[in-house]
C-alpha cells in the first residue's frame, strides 16, 4: 500500500466523496495561490498538470495551460522545488506524460516528486504493456501509480489495470481527452465494471465540469476528478476566490450526497 | 527478432518502440495488432493488397538506370520509381495496406494526420475508393502553405480539419489525430503516415512498404545489377527509408537514410516518447518538443520512426544530414540529367549521393536511390526559392 | 490501307492527311519518315523504346476496374491509367518515341509546341533524359496562365520560348515552332505533341502512342472482361484517343472520341489545311481558322489529327461534344468515387460516360476510358471555378 | 506556257531584272495606292499577300500585316472584286496558304484570281508531294504555280520542283521565313542548282531587304523579291511616295547591273 492509498482510504472511512480539482502548474504566476485556494474550497487532494509540448489526452483548454506554463519556464525542477516548500495539506498527484518522466529518467524524476511531497503520479501515455519499469520504480519509492480506465477497456483488461492503479483507479467517463462536456457518458458503467473486480476506491473523470455532473457521479463513484472546467476559469483570469468557490460548489454538490 | 523481422508483443525494435497511448486508444492498437497480423498472414488479403497496388496504386514501379546522372558523378547510379506510383509518391503503399484493413476490420472511417498534404492525399485517395469516410488534420499553418493539398483532398471527398494547436504543424496534426482517435476509435482506423506511432503502426507500415525494396531487390537482380552497394532513402518518419530497406536487410548492401539538418532525430536528437512510441526526438533539456525545421514539408518532424532509431543503435543502418541549401541542387541535379524532377524530401538523398560521390562512395559504386516522390507539388516552393538566390 | 493501318506515302488517311509544309520542311518530313518507317521496322529500335518506356516512362500503366463509378453509372467502367506514366499523361509514349527517333537521326536538339505545358514538359523530360537541347514554344498568353508549367521545363533545362503572334495560344505556338524548324532543321527534330501536322507525324504518333491500346486489350484479356464494348478518349489533337483506338480498332468495340464542345472539330468544323494536314478545322466562312474555347488547355485547338477525320468520315468512330459545365461534373465524379483526379482534358470522357449512362449506354455496358492524364496539373484551376461557381 | 511565263520571258528578254515587291493586300485602307506605288517605283511584278491567319512560312512582319488585314475584313473575294477594277500595269502573283484556296475550291480559287487579272499563286505550304491537283486547275485555268526551291532542297529535287513551277523559280536564300535578314544566305548556291537543271527564270527572295543585297542577287538571279523591308514601312505608315521612293532605290541597284 502506498501513502496514497493510505491517504485516499482516510477519505473513503470518512464516508466523504473525494473531489480531486486538476490544476495546471505554473499555468500562472500565482499557480500556488490557485492551488491553495483549491484546498481552501474543499479539495480532498489535487492533480498536478506538469506541462508537456504535446499532451495527447488533453483538450484545447488543458493544452492552452501547458503551453502557458512552458512559456513560463516551469519545469518538473521547478514545480518540485515550488512544491517541496510548501504543504498544502491534501496529497499531490502529478499528472504528466511519459517523456517529461523518461527524459529525467524513472528514477531520478520519482525521487524528485516524491521529495516534493507529491504522492502519485498519472502519465495517460503510459499503457499498462509498458508500465512494469515505471510501476517497479513507484512502487520502491512509494509513488502511487494512478491507472485510467476507459469505456473501451475490455472486463478482462479492467481486472489487470485496476490490479496495478495504486491510490485509485481513475474511471475515463467517455471517449475523450479532457474537456468539459455533459451528463456521466458511460462514466457509471465504467466505475461499475471496475466494481465487479475490485474495492478500490473509483474516481470519475474526463468531462466532469459542474456541481449536478460531480453530485452524478459520486452516486457510484468514490471520487470525481475536475480538471478543464477549472483550469478555463484560470486561464480566464479569475481570481483564486472565484476558484475557491468554484470548488466549494463541486465540494457542496458532493457532501449533499 | 532478426533485423526488420517481427517484433515481438511489446513492439519493440531493441529499445525503442513500443506503446505510449492512452488506455482508451490500447483495446484499438491491440485490436489493430491482432487484425494485422492475421491479415498479412492471409493469402486472399496480401493478394487483395498486392492487387490493389497493382491495378489501382501503378506497381511495380520500376528500377530506373540513371545514365547520365551517374556518368555525371562517376557512380553507377539506379533509381527506385515511387514517384510514378498513384498520388505521386510512396504513400499509397501505406494506405492501400490500411484502408484495406480498415474495410476487414469493419470499420468505416479512417482519420490521418499530414504535413504538406502528401499522406493526406493518399489516404483521402484510397479511402474513396474504397467508400470510406475520411477526416485529414492539417496543421492550419500546413492548411495555408498547402491549399491545392487541401483542395485536392475536398475533391476526393475527404475533409480537412486545420488544426490550431500547439506549433500547428505535422506533429500537432499526430496529436490531434490521436485525440480524435480516442473519439471514435470504436469505427475509426487511424491511418498513420509513416513508420511512426504506437506498435503495432511502425512494423505494420514497414510491411506495408517493404513492397519497395522487394520489388526493388528482384528488379536490380533482373537487371543484371545484382545486389547494390549501398541503398539510400531520405527519411521523414521513415516509411520510404524503412520500405526499400527491409528489401536488403539481409544482404551487405550498405544502407543509408538522409534527414533534413533541421529534422535530424538521429543526428541531433535523443530517447524520448511521443506520439506512442519511444524513439529519438528532437527535445530539449526538460523533454519538451522541438520543432524540426527543413524545406521540405515531409521531413519536417521531430522524430524518426522507432525502428530507424534501432537500426542507428546497432549501426546496420548509417543516418546523415543534408542541409537546405544542398537540396536544391540535388533536384535541379536530377532534373537537368535524368528528366526527373523529384520531390523536395527525396532531394534530400539525391543530394547525399552527389556529396559523397568520389569521397565517401568510391567511383564506380553501385547505388539505389529510392526516389520516394515526385516534385509537381513542390515546383511553386523551388521557383520562389530559387529566384530568391538570384 | 486498312483501317488504322499504314499509310501510303502520301500520308493520306482518306481524303485526310497530308504533307502542307513549305518546301525548306519537306527534305526533312521526308528523312523522317524514311527513318521512322525503318527504325519501327528495326526490332533494337522497337526494344529500346518498349524499355524506355518502361524502365523510366513507368509502362505498363494498369488498367484499373472502377467498381464504385460502375456502381454508380450502372456500367462497367474500366481505366486505362495512363495519369500514371512519368510526367502524369500518355505524352510521354510519344516523346520517348521521338527523342529515340532524333538521337537514331544524329540530331543534337529538339523543338515543340506546347498548350498547356503538359507536351512541352514531357518533350523536355526524355530530351533531358538523352541530354538532347530542348526549346519549346509556348503562346504567351499561356505561359502566364501555366507560370508553373514553364518552371519545370526550365528545371528540366529546356529553354521555354514566349509565341506573342496571332492569339498567343496552342495554335500560334505550332504556327512559331513550324517556322522555327524551318531555320534549324539539319540538327533539329520538330517533336510534335499529337497525331497532328504533315506526315509522317499522325502515324508515327500513333505509332508510339498504339502501346496505350494494344496494353489495354492484353490487360482486359487478362481480368477477364475481353473486348469492352465501347472505348472512349477526350481528344484534343487526337493522340491519347488514336493510341487507344489503335488496339481495338479490328474488333467490334464502338469508338468514342469526346471534344471539347469548344474545340470540337468534327463537331462543328470543315475540312481544311492547317498545320501541314488536311484535316477537319474550325474556321470562319472564309476558311481563317478560328480560335478553339476550352477549360482543359489540351483541348484548346481547332483542329483534329486527320486519322480522327477519317475515322468521322467512315463512320468506324463516333465523335461528341463536351460542355464546360459537364467537365468538373465529371472530375469531381471521378475523384470522389474512384479516388483518382483526372486532367480536365481526360474529364470530357468521364462526363460523357456519365451522361450517357442509361441512355446511349445500355445499363450493364462495359467501357473503357482512356484515362489520358492526371488532375494535379489542373488542381488551382478547378478551386478557382468551383469556388466562382459557390 | 503560262501568261505568267511570256510576261516575265519579256522582262528577262528585255534585259532586266526583274523586281517583285511583296506587298499585303488590305493591310492599309490605301493598299491599292500602295501597290501603285510600287510599280511608278518600278516594280516587274507585284506578289500579292492574301492574309491567313495562321501564315506558317511568314515571320513577324507579314504576320503583322495579315492580322491587320483580316482585321479589316479582307478576303480573297474582296481583294479580287478590288484587283479585277484596276490595271496596274505588271502581272500580280497571289501569294497565300492552301486552306483560303482550297476553302474556296480549287477551280473557284482559280477562277476568282485570274478573273482578276492575276497570273499566278504561291502557296508555300503546298509541298511538291500534293500539288497535282491544283497544278492540274492553275495549267487548265492560266495561272501560274510558283515553287520555291529551298536551300536543303536535295539536287533531284530541284530538277522535280523546276520542272513542274510556272513563271519563275522562287530560289529562297535562306532557311528562313519571310523576314529581313543580310547578305544573301544560300542564294546564290540555291539559283546555280536550279540553273543547272533548268533555263527558266530563278527569282530570289527570302531576307532580301537592302538596294545592296538586291543588286548582289542579282548577280547571279534573274529577279529579286523584296517583301519585309517593304510591308514593314506600310505598317510603320509611312507614305505611298516613300514607299515608291524605296522600290526604286530597288529598281535602281538593279539596273546598275
Ligand atoms: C515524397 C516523400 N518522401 C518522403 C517523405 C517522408 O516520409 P517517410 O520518411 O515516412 O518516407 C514524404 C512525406 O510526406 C514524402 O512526401
Ligand atoms: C491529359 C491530356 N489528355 C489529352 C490531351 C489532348 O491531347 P491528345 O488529344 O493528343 O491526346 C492532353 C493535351 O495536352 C492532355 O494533357
Amino acid at each position: 500500500m502506498t501513502s496514497l492509498d493510505d491517504r485516499l482510504a482516510a477519505v473513503r472511512d470518512g464516508g466523504r466523496h473525494a473531489l480531486v480539482p486538476y490544476l495546471m502548474a505554473g499555468a500562472r504566476p500565482d499557480w500556488v495561490r490557485l492551488f491553495e485556494a483549491a484546498v481552501a474550497g474543499g479539495a480532498d487532494a489535487i492533480e498536478v498538470g506538469l506541462p508537456f509540448s504535446d499532451p495527447m489526452m488533453d483538450g484545447p483548454v488543458v493544452q492552452e495551460a501547458a503551453l502557458a506554463a512552458l512559456a513560463a519556464g516551469t519545469t518538473l525542477d521547478s514545480v518540485c522545488a515550488t512544491l517541496g516548500s510548501l504543504d498544502l495539506g491534501v496529497p499531490l498527484i502529478a499528472m504528466t506524460y511519459c517523456n517529461v518522466i523518461y527524459h529525467v529518467g524513472l528514477e531520478r524524476a520519482a525521487g524528485r516528486l516524491r521529495e516534493a511531497g507529491v504522492l502519485g503520479a498519472i502519465l495517460p501515455d503510459l499503457a499498462l504493456e509498458e508500465l512494469d519499469e515505471w510501476a517497479a520504480v513507484c512502487d520502491a519509492g512509494d509513488l502511487a501509480t494512478v491507472l485510467m480506465v476507459a469505456p473501451s477497456t475490455p472486463v478482462e483488461r479492467v481486472a489487470r489495470l485496476t490490479a496495478r492503479s495504486r491510490g485509485f483507479v481513475y474511471a475515463a467517463a467517455r471517449m475523450a481527452v479532457t474537456g468539459t462536456a455533459s451528463g456521466l457518458g458511460d462514466g457509471v458503467a465504467v466505475v461499475e465494471r471496475v466494481r465487479e473486480v475490485s474495492s478500490v476506491p473509483v474516481y470519475m473523470g474526463i468531462g466532469i465540469a459542474t456541481p449536478e455532473q460531480a453530485r452524478d457521479a459520486a452516486r457510484v463513484a468514490d471520487g470525481v476528478i475536475v480538471g478543464s472546467a477549472l483550469v478555463r476559469r484560470v486561464l480566464d483570469g479569475q481570481s483564486a476566490e472565484d476558484l475557491e468557490s468554484a470548488v466549494r460548489a463541486l465540494r457542496e454538490a458532493l457532501d449533499e450526497m | 527478432m532478426s533485423t526488420m523481422g517481427t517484433p515481438g508483443a511489446r513492439g519493440r525494435f531493441g529499445e525503442f518502440g513500443g506503446r505510449f497511448v492512452p488506455e482508451a486508444l490500447m483495446p484499438a492498437c491491440l485490436e489493430l495488432e491482432g487484425a494485422f497480423a492475421e491479415a498479412w498472414a492471409d493469402p486472399a488479403f496480401v493478394a487483395e493488397f498486392h492487387d490493389t497496388l497493382r491495378l489501382f496504386g501503378g506497381r511495380p514501379t520500376p528500377v530506373t538506370p540513371l545514365a547520365r546522372l551517374s556518368e555525371r558523378l562517376g557512380l553507377r547510379v539506379y533509381a527506385k520509381r515511387e514517384d510514378l506510383a498513384h498520388t505521386g509518391s510512396h504513400k499509397i503503399n501505406n494506405v492501400v495496406g490500411q484502408t484495406l484493413l480498415t474495410r476487414r476490420m469493419g470499420k468505416r472511417r479512417v482519420i490521418a494526420e499530414t504535413g504538406a498534404g502528401q499522406h493526406g492525399v493518399a489516404t483521402a485517395t484510397a479511402a474513396a475508393r474504397l467508400g470510406l469516410e475520411c477526416t485529414v488534420f492539417m496543421g492550419e499553418v500546413d492548411t495555408k502553405r498547402q491549399e491545392l493539398n487541401v483542395f485536392r483532398m475536398e475533391l476526393l471527398g475527404a475533409r480537412v480539419v486545420p488544426v490550431a494547436s500547439g506549433s500547428r504543424t505535422l506533429k500537432d496534426a499526430v496529436n490531434e489525430a490521436l485525440r480524435e482517435w480516442v473519439t471514435c476509435v470504436a469505427d475509426t482506423h487511424y491511418c498513420i503516415g509513416s513508420v511512426m506511432g504506437p506498435h503495432p503502426f511502425p512494423w505494420m507500415v514497414r510491411e506495408f512498404q517493404r513492397v519497395i525494396g522487394d520489388e526493388a531487390r528482384a528488379q536490380l537482380e533482373d537487371l543484371g545489377v545484382g545486389v547494390p552497394e549501398v541503398v539510400v532513402a531520405c527519411v521523414g518518419g521513415g516509411s520510404n527509408a524503412a520500405g526499400v530497406f527491409a528489401g536488403f536487410v539481409d544482404t551487405p548492401a550498405r544502407l543509408v537514410g538522409v534527414e533534413a539538418a533541421g529534422g535530424s532525430a538521429i543526428g541531433h536528437g535523443s530517447p524520448g516518447v511521443l506520439h506512442g512510441m519511444r524513439s529519438m526526438l528532437l527535445q530539449d533539456e526538460y523533454g519538451q518538443i522541438e520543432e524540426a525545421q527543413s524545406i521540405s514539408a515531409g521531413l519536417d518532424y521531430p522524430g524518426i520512426g522507432p525502428e530507424h532509431a534501432h537500426l542507428a543503435a546497432t549501426g546496420r543502418a548509417q543516418y546523415v544530414a543534408v542541409g537546405d541549401d544542398e537540396v536544391l541542387g540535388g533536384l535541379t541535379l536530377l532534373s537537368e540529367t535524368e528528366g526527373i524532377i523529384p520531390a523536395l524530401e527525396t532531394a534530400h538523398a539525391v543530394a547525399w549521393v552527389a556529396r559523397a560521390a568520389g569521397r565517401e562512395l568510391a567511383p564506380g559504386t553501385t547505388v539505389l536511390i529510392n526516389l520516394s516522390g515526385r516534385g509537381d507539388k513542390d515546383v511553386a516552393q523551388v521557383r520562389e526559392m530559387l529566384r530568391g538566390d538570384a
